[in-house]
């Protein structure tokens, strides 16, 4: 399945996207989607790794499955004042 | 308990005054304003860049969290969306306690855990032109 | 720095409205309010009996070490004298600050000296009649 | 000299006046005074052990002799909400 995954602030700079597609298998966990989108969009890694995924708009569970339809985002927040 | 969430257009108004619930001895009030630099460079303001619908519940839920552990009376949050210009007010943190304590350490707790976990993100607008083009819709032109 | 320190009759009405001077980026506003018991006993109010000319001149002491200290920008101080029905406000505490954990700390400071070294003293006072004979009078007819 | 001491709070109710006198010799210093204090008003006694004088309306410092003509209050606060 393909996956969009919504991105924001600094991200979308390094992006160069609001969104960034993956195809990935139906029920892949949020740390293996994190590592694939690393690997997919070099600029991005950083921010991948350290950040989380929402899934449907609350933070994934470690382990939480990601299926066709939900909604992704990565949430990388940069320390700030 | 009383929890309130406000996401606004552009900076914050004081709100209107009110009194307090029974009960409460303490009430604090935290305002975040702009200053006129990031990481030591001149700003005309920030524009923050809200993820809709997640950044509320998250609000609400640290907003919960915190009133539920530190036996608050009242929690009232208010964050901007969208431009704010230096010297004005992008978020306003209201909490109510029967004693002082609690809603002091509440307070430094909460925005500890919004800067971690609520996806509201800021970027440092440099000139004024910048900011006119797209006041209420952050980072679109990034 | 800028200190400013009000003793005032009854209860305190809120500040007007004001812009944050340059570099202003935490702004906390504490207010005590007064609750309706004191050690398990209802009651309808606090008296404040005020050494003065001592209490104001302690204030403004304890405003510009603390502000010195924690390096704020600006600190207000309002507190009340005389009788003040519960829910309203007899104490109002304002600082600014580059950033917040100055003004956090500097909050929970200022309070617990005021407390120790002012001179101002609270009477309870459990019925009308008690505060309507001497509301701005403290402790004149105990 | 006689040094009238203000009272304050519940100091007032337990003197049962806002002026507590005392007669001293020029020069006193504050923990002696609050001493004598103690001795000669007995409900007083706790509040002047554990208080503090102000002469001329500021803490007096320890070891600051107390002369003829000086305002002097015992401040006892007592804690509070």
């Amino acid at each position: 399945m393909e996956v969009r995954v919504k991105v924001f602030g600094p991200a979308v700079e390094l992006a160069g996207s609001r969104v960034v597609c993956v195809r990935v298998e139906p029920g892949i966990d949020e740390a293996a989607l994190r590592n694939q989108i690393a690997a997919e969009v070099p600029p991005l890694a950083a921010l991948a790794r350290q950040g989380r995924l929402a899934v449907n708009r609350a933070f994934a569970r470690p382990g939480e499955p990601i299926m066709e339809g939900d909604e992704v985002a990565l949430i990388a927040m940069v320390s700030g004042g | 308990m009383n929890v309130e969430i406000r996401i606004v257009d552009g900076a914050l108004a004081r709100p209107a005054e009110r009194g307090p619930g029974c009960g409460v001895g303490a009430v604090i009030a935290f305002e975040g304003v702009v200053r006129g630099e990031e990481n030591g460079r001149a700003i005309t303001g920030l524009d923050y860049e809200v993820y809709e619908g997640m950044a509320e519940r998250e609000l609400e839920r640290l907003a919960v969290e915190v009133a539920t552990s530190h036996g608050l009376m009242a929690v009232r949050v208010w964050h901007s969306r969208g431009f704010v210009a230096v010297g004005a007010c992008s978020f306003r943190l209201e909490m109510e306690s029967a004693h002082r304590q609690a809603s002091l350490r509440a307070v430094a707790e909460f925005i500890d855990r919004l800067k971690r976990d609520v996806p509201i993100w800021k970027r440092a607008v440099e000139d004024r032109a910048d900011s006119s083009q797209a006041p209420n819709r952050a980072g679109q032109q990034n």
